[in-house]
């Protein structure tokens, strides 16, 4: 407070200049930007190669997989729940899709809409229960990650459905520009398109008041149970997406597929600024967050850091990155 | 690339292997790495650091992070996982040397491969079932686990099931449960499988944990069981010696990784290598274990 | 009389226009409403009715059942979940949520401050709407501008891009009142609007209400204030015991009708006589005390000197966010702060509330429902929190101990619920009110600070607590006291200062001061800081 | 609400019955140990070998390890905050310890007081990480999951410590009575002393109230703060123990230990409803509720149900027993 006024004596000019800076540092999503910029500075002085054009492909073409459901899970976090099975429901679309594809021999497409289904169901179930039975997320879907599991043993018998038809590896291999592929090319038109809704249409303000708090978002009139339903089929269906370009890109419906992600997804989001309390984020933060993840993991390595290291190494980061953000608020927000 | 042909000294080669921070794998990554030094090649190990999940895609692009730093001569992916193959099959487009371990995919089968070694993993599982056939006496009820359903033991207990069924009619096995990989839970799911079939009179089982988990069980289940596992770490020796499990598939883990870098350092420097490297994979029993304490002092370990 | 009377100056003024009641057919209807809330019977056949253009008052003890009929009359407590009828227009309708009554154009204002912190004021204001015209897409610019007409309206200067957790808890409820009011309801039902507004924002929320009652809005008015009712309603129905126990028309309005209907009883008096002396050391003195704003949007407060005797009773008056209640905060450890605090002569460095406990000093929190209850615990365990040392030895908590203090305080309140094992959620909002006076009276504190007191609490109630401070100003404890109604403080205090800008502007001693006075020096202290900001001299 | 009304007849005496009867099922922890008996209750009809003293045995036994944490998770829970670290550190603990006794062949009390020691240290850091600079507990605890998990690793080498000292090996294997070890001794008497602090003292009060409204508990005058740290180190220490236990039962300072833990215990607890938003639970409840999480999985193996579905049978017994304690809360305690 008190520095703040000795400041804000200089002239009107350097005066509208500094409310301007603060204007954008208070933007949600500076704090990540700006701590995975930093990152990135970081490591391509430390090794030029991180940002070569092969390593910036590889990691981008690995984190639209996450992305796509990183984009899902900040929706269904802006309404106020949360999803464990997300990563369990990618392996079991893809094994679906796959199996419906080869062993039941049917065209493609049908496979692909199959396994969008399977996930959507899945969402619609996670949704129901948890809304209209009122039990908690955390114990709904975990519960659901352990059936998902044991659904994909049972689908594939424990082995991974491959070869696949031509045509899905051809997904997986096309280049459309860049060396990126269909898989990113999809994950960008989902995030901006979902950034724009939350912000700028009803259905986002109708989410925000949702996850805010329920009690008062039921209270003007908005049909709260309707908005996390909806959220956590769109969460499905994006598990389902992103397991099948996963399993388009390595050619073979395998049955570990999205295991561990259902932390990697919310830590994340988390690191992008979405509250896991509901209400707040973007998921603008949300897919930032997720990518500073990754940049970090690769740039650890290009850097050349000890492998035993790397770990403790993304550990620190993830919660220094958080830190940044939490200093950026208290000083850019609080004190303008 | 690798048209440039490396002389010994600057040879630089990468291994890559998901779930990178599992015991077992660690153990292949000691096997390659001190290869490596012997042979005065610059190594590098990538994966995804987990000790329990196996995620692909969380492999590659650190691969490709190594990749993009390093030139290397030749490369080593882990592979027992189809998934893996569309991107050895990519590296090879790029005129890299690949070489896989632990599985023998047919030749021709993976587009580019160079070489493949590894023990024989149906063998692995015949050698078990006789053994564990042989101590039974051709009766009685054998349980089997796995770590997690893949590849690798799919095929061994495919085989181990044929095998007993081809050769010991008078032995059941039972269904296969997976027993994961943390060993508390893995050795009170061993405990239930005893006292839900109180005729289980042997265990086999196909992860490197297995003899502790069900050394472990028996003693809490208070039962004799003839106990065959995977993997010659010390504590698994020191079981057999013991008498708490009777034998080891001795995976040659440590040598099928040494014999990686070999295979790759080879290539890198230009010369021709046989596509097919298998290694023997024989149950010991506790007549057998000096060699192989001598091979783990010797290691260090 | 000992209840004051409408001011002179303000809305009772214009009585006269109020349109004689020859009650048209009622717009909305409530018949033979009972409801049951396992084992508690709130309602028990209510019929109510209020017709377009009318104002009707719902009166009640805490716990009679007010918020309960409105909450059924809205679709909070959906159909289905009680017996009786509802009718609209001569309708049957049954709301399941109340976005089926807001769809039928039945606005509600609820009692408890229920708004959405993290979103901002005019996003607040327009929460649940879904779109203005413009399909789906939100028109931020447009909305601050419709927020920004509402609030003038109201007479008020809340900015609509400000966060919601920046506001004081006034502000929220004004908020909350915005939202009602943009729906355009036909039937608006307001749960307690002004216990938080101090009266130049009741009379601008009048203007308000008086001009939707020209548009032919029917209006439920709940309320504890009585002068209200007389200045700006048509009719009232006073609620006992989940029963109405009589229906009053205009003609018969008087404060001791609405008192004698309500509890049974006459009042003879509303506010005891403070007849002890004051005493002559200071029990809390402030010097130069600086109270930085939460959040930064709060203004906060700057040198405050104050001093308070032992055994004496003093105010704080100001309008809405002016910062009294900063000024608690600053001095309980609750805020940061910077100036001298002393406690019996004694100086104290307040660093958190735990110090200000320790010191002696309690105190009683605004917002009940996010500063006060625990609603993870029950009745008994929300009063002892923060007391629980002298029921415990060694850290042991003793049972017998802690429950009977716990029924020795219900009872001393009068605090109305099931049990001691009660969840708080169930209590009417008064009694949730009773039973944080409680708590802070459990330490037996030398100095008590008091943010709006009798916030939500019935006329009854009101006059224990009145005597219940006197009581505890007798004993020697002072009081400071910060209260929205300026006859309460009048009533009530030895001395009473005016609060504007986070500064004290102006003192009163008892029966000094009034409405305009007060006024006056508020409009003068903030034309003198106006002139200080411009001319730029900090 | 009506057949409550109709019910209400009857003479006195069958109403004081039914009043007791409700009262009892109106108890915290009787779904979850309803849930649990029904289940005991089928294993045993299908397999009466699931009730065998061994079977028993090794279930308690199995659970005495996570139970410990369990319980330091259900206090932290309760204040209001939660740790994903518990696996991480209960294995970084026990190499720790492994690593003193052996390699710095220092006496095994010392190990195991450094094991203690390093737990109890993390737990601090969690804390002040988290109530001091204000990360949110999701990040600050995953990202010492991860730092803990690559500890392990630069600490070991990538090998189990083993051989360990006799003294170490003997903890794993004393029998106190009935087969059951040091652990499960431990285990109980941790819970006990628990339960008690938590629902008869002014300490677990006041830890009730941080958790249900931190604001409110400040104002109070209670050290939230301290409680929350307090909380945060009691979950390090406790994971440190059970981590040491596993060690010690195993004869061997394996690098998996602990591993995947962080959302078993949670279940565990959640299950036996313990709240995911502070403020509400008892370590009884919490322990029942682990303990039912694994007496599913054992009996699941005893009754000899396919493996593939197994994962799946959890996943779903999960799941309704939580549902089970919803519909007991909704019609006996909100209705009686
Ligand atoms: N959700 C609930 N569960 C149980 N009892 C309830 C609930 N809500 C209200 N009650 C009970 O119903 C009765 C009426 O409460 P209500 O809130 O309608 O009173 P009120 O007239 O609005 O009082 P106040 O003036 O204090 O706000 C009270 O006895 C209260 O305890
Ligand atoms: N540290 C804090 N944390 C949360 N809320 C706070 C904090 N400090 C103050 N507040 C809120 O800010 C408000 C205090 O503002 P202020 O003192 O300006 O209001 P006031 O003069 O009492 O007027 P009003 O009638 O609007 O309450 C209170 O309502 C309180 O709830
Ligand atoms: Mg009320
Ligand atoms: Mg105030």
């Amino acid at each position: 407070m008190n520095s703040a006024a000795e400041l804000s004596s200089p002239t009107r000019d350097t005066q509208t200049l500094r409310r301007r800076l603060i204007g954008l540092i208070a933007v949600g999503e500076v704090g990540v930007l700006a701590a995975m910029a930093l990152l990135v500075g970081f490591f391509w002085l430390m090794e030029p190669a991180f940002l070569s054009e092969r390593n910036v492909r590889a990691i981008l073409n690995v984190v639209s997989f996450v992305g796509i459901i990183a984009i899902g899970q900040t929706i269904l976090l802006v309404a106020g729940e949360f999803d464990l099975s997300v990563g369990s429901v990618a392996g079991l679309s893809a094994v679906v899709a796959a199996k419906l594809m080869t062993a039941a021999a049917l065209p493609v497409t049908v496979g692909i809409l199959g396994g969008i289904g399977v996930g959507a169901l899945i969402g619609l179930l996670n949704g129901l229960i948890v809304v209209r039975l009122g039990i908690p997320a955390f114990i709904q879907t975990l519960g659901m990650l352990f059936i998902g599991q044991g659904l994909i043993q049972v689908v594939t018998g424990g082995y991974p459905v491959y070869p696949l038809p031509d045509a899905i590896n051809d997904i997986g291999a096309t280049d459309l520009a860049f060396g990126l592929g269909w898989s990113f090319a999809f994950f960008i038109a989902a995030a901006i398109l979902a950034d724009f809704v939350l912000r700028r249409t009803v259905l986002g303000r109708n989410m925000y008041a949702t996850g805010g708090n329920q009690e008062v978002a039921h209270l003007v009139g908005i049909n709260t149970n309707a908005y996390k339903i909806g959220a956590f089929i769109l969460v499905g269906a994006l598990s389902a997406v992103a397991g099948m370009f996963v399993m388009a890109d390595l050619g073979s419906g395998g049955t570990s597929i999205g295991s561990g992600w259902e932390l990697t997804v919310i830590a994340g989001v988390v690191v992008g600024g979405v509250s896991l309390f509901g209400g707040a984020g973007t998921v603008a933060g949300g897919v930032v967050g997720i990518l500073m993840l990754k940049v970090v993991q690769s740039g650890l390595v290009v850097i050349g850091v000890n492998s035993n290291w790397q770990q403790i190494a993304v550990g620190v980061i993830m919660v220094m990155a958080v830190g940044l953000d939490i200093v950026r608020r208290r000083y850019f927000i609080a004190g303008a | 690339g690798s048209a440039s042909i490396a002389r010994a000294a600057d040879v630089n080669l990468l291994w890559v292997q998901p779930m990178k921070d599992h015991p077992v794998h660690r153990l292949m990554q000691a096997g390659f790495l001190n290869k490596c030094k012997e042979l005065g090649y610059t190594c590098e190990v990538v994966g995804d650091p987990s000790a329990t999940n196996w995620d692909i895609p969380a492999t590659l692009p650190l691969a490709e992070a190594a990749m993009a730093r390093t030139k290397f001569d030749a490369v080593g992916v882990y592979g027992p996982d189809p998934a893996i193959y569309s991107y050895i099959s990519k590296l090879a487009k790029e005129d890299m040397p690949i070489v896989t371990w632990h599985v023998l995919p047919p030749e021709g089968t993976v587009k580019g491969l160079k070489a493949a070694t590894g023990e024989d993993i149906p063998g692995a599982g015949a050698n078990a079932a006789i053994a564990i056939g042989e101590k039974l006496g051709g009766k009685g009820t054998v349980a089997l686990t796995q770590g997690a359903s893949n590849d690798t033991e799919n095929t061994m207990s495919d085989s181990f099931r044929k095998t007993i069924a081809a050769k010991y009619p008078g032995i059941k096995v039972l269904d296969t449960q997976m027993e994961g990989f943390e060993p508390s839970a893995a050795e009170a799911k061993a405990v239930a499988i005893l006292q839900g079939n109180p005729d289980v009179t042997a265990a086999f089982g196909t992860t490197g944990n297995s003899i502790q988990t069900w050394s472990g069980a028996s003693r809490k289940a208070g039962r004799d069981v003839v106990i065959i596992g995977m993997d010659y770490i010390r504590q698994n020796l020191d079981l057999v010696k013991s008498g708490a499990a009777y034998g080891i598939v001795a995976q040659p883990l440590y040598e099928e990784s040494a014999k990686v870098a070999e295979l790759l350092g080879d290539l890198a420097q230009g010369k021709t290598v046989p596509y097919s490297n298998p290694l023997p994979a024989k149950v010991i029993t506790a007549g057998d274990l000096g060699p192989y304490y001598k091979m783990l002092d010797g290691a260090g370990q | 009389m000992a209840l004051p009377g409408p001011p002179a100056s303000g809305p009772g003024s214009l009585r006269g226009n109020i349109l004689s009641s020859t009650t048209p057919a009622p717009l909305f209807s409530a018949n033979a409403i009972a409801k049951n809330f396992g084992g508690v019977q709130a309602l028990r056949g209510v019929d109510f009715d209020v017709s377009a253009g009318e104002i009707h008052a719902l009166l009640g003890q805490n716990g009679a059942g007010k918020s309960t009929l409105v909450k059924i009359l809205n679709g909070v407590h959906p159909a289905g979940s009680y017996t009786g009828a509802v009718q609209l227009d001569g309708r049957t309708v049954s709301f399941a949520s109340p976005a089926d009554a807001r769809a039928n154009g039945v606005g509600y204002v609820p009692q408890e401050i229920e708004v959405l912190e993290q979103l901002s004021v005019a996003e607040n204001v327009f929460a649940g709407r879904t779109g203005l015209g413009d399909g789906m897409l939100v028109h931020q610019r447009k909305l601050e501008r419709r927020a920004g007409e509402i609030f003038s309206d109201l007479g008020i200067n809340i900015n609509p891009r400000a966060y919601v957790a920046s506001l004081t808890s006034a502000q929220r409820h004004l908020v909350m009142i915005a939202r009602a009011i943009v729906l355009k309801p036909r039937v608006l039902m307001l749960d307690e609007p002004t216990a938080s507004l101090s009266g130049t924002e009741v009379e601008a929320l009048f203007g308000v209400l008086r001009r939707l009652k020209l548009q032919g809005v029917a209006m439920v008015y709940i309320t504890h204030r009585l002068p209200e009712v007389l200045a700006i309603c048509d009719r009232a129905t006073v609620l006992r015991d989940g029963k109405v126990a009589v229906r009053i028309a205009r003609e018969d309005f008087t404060p001791e009708t609405f008192i004698f209907s309500m509890s049974g009883q006459r009042m003879e008096r509303l506010f005891p006589e403070h007849a002890a002396p004051i005493g002559t050391h200071k029990a809390l003195e402030v010097r130069g005390l600086t109270v930085a704003g939460h959040s930064g949007a709060v203004h906060g407060a700057k040198d405050i000197n104050l001093t308070v005797a032992a055994g004496e009773i003093v105010g704080l008056a100001g309008l809405l966010g002016s910062g009294r209640s900063e000024i608690l905060h600053g001095i309980y450890g609750r805020a940061r702060a910077n100036g001298e605090i002393r406690v019996a002569d004694r100086m104290v460095h307040i660093k958190s509330p735990g110090d200000a406990r320790a010191a002696g000093i309690a105190l009683l929190t605004e917002d009940r429902k996010r500063d006060g209850l625990l609603f993870n615990l029950p009745v008994g365990a929300n009063i002892t929190i923060g007391n629980l040392s002298p029921l415990a030895r060694h850290g042991l908590l003793r049972g017998g101990l802690e429950r009977s203090s716990i029924v020795a305080a219900m009872r001393a309140l009068n605090v109305k619920a099931s049990s001691p094992k009660a969840a708080v959620t169930h209590l009417s909002g008064g009694n949730q009110q009773k039973l944080l006076f409680a708590r802070v009276l459990m330490r037996a504190p030398k100095v008590l600070l008091l943010d709006e007191p009798t916030k939500g609490v019935d006329a009854a109630t009101r006059h224990e607590i009145y005597r219940l401070i006197v009581e505890l100003a007798e004993k020697g404890v002072a009081l400071l006291i910060v209260a929205s109604e300026l006859e309460e403080l009048i009533g009530l205090c030895d001395r009473y200062l005016v609060v504007a800008d986070g500064r004290i502007v102006d003192e009163f001693a008892r029966g000094e001061g009034g409405e305009d006075r007060v006024l006056r020096s508020i409009t003068a202290a903030q034309a003198q800081s106006h002139a200080r900001a411009t001319q730029g001299d900090p």
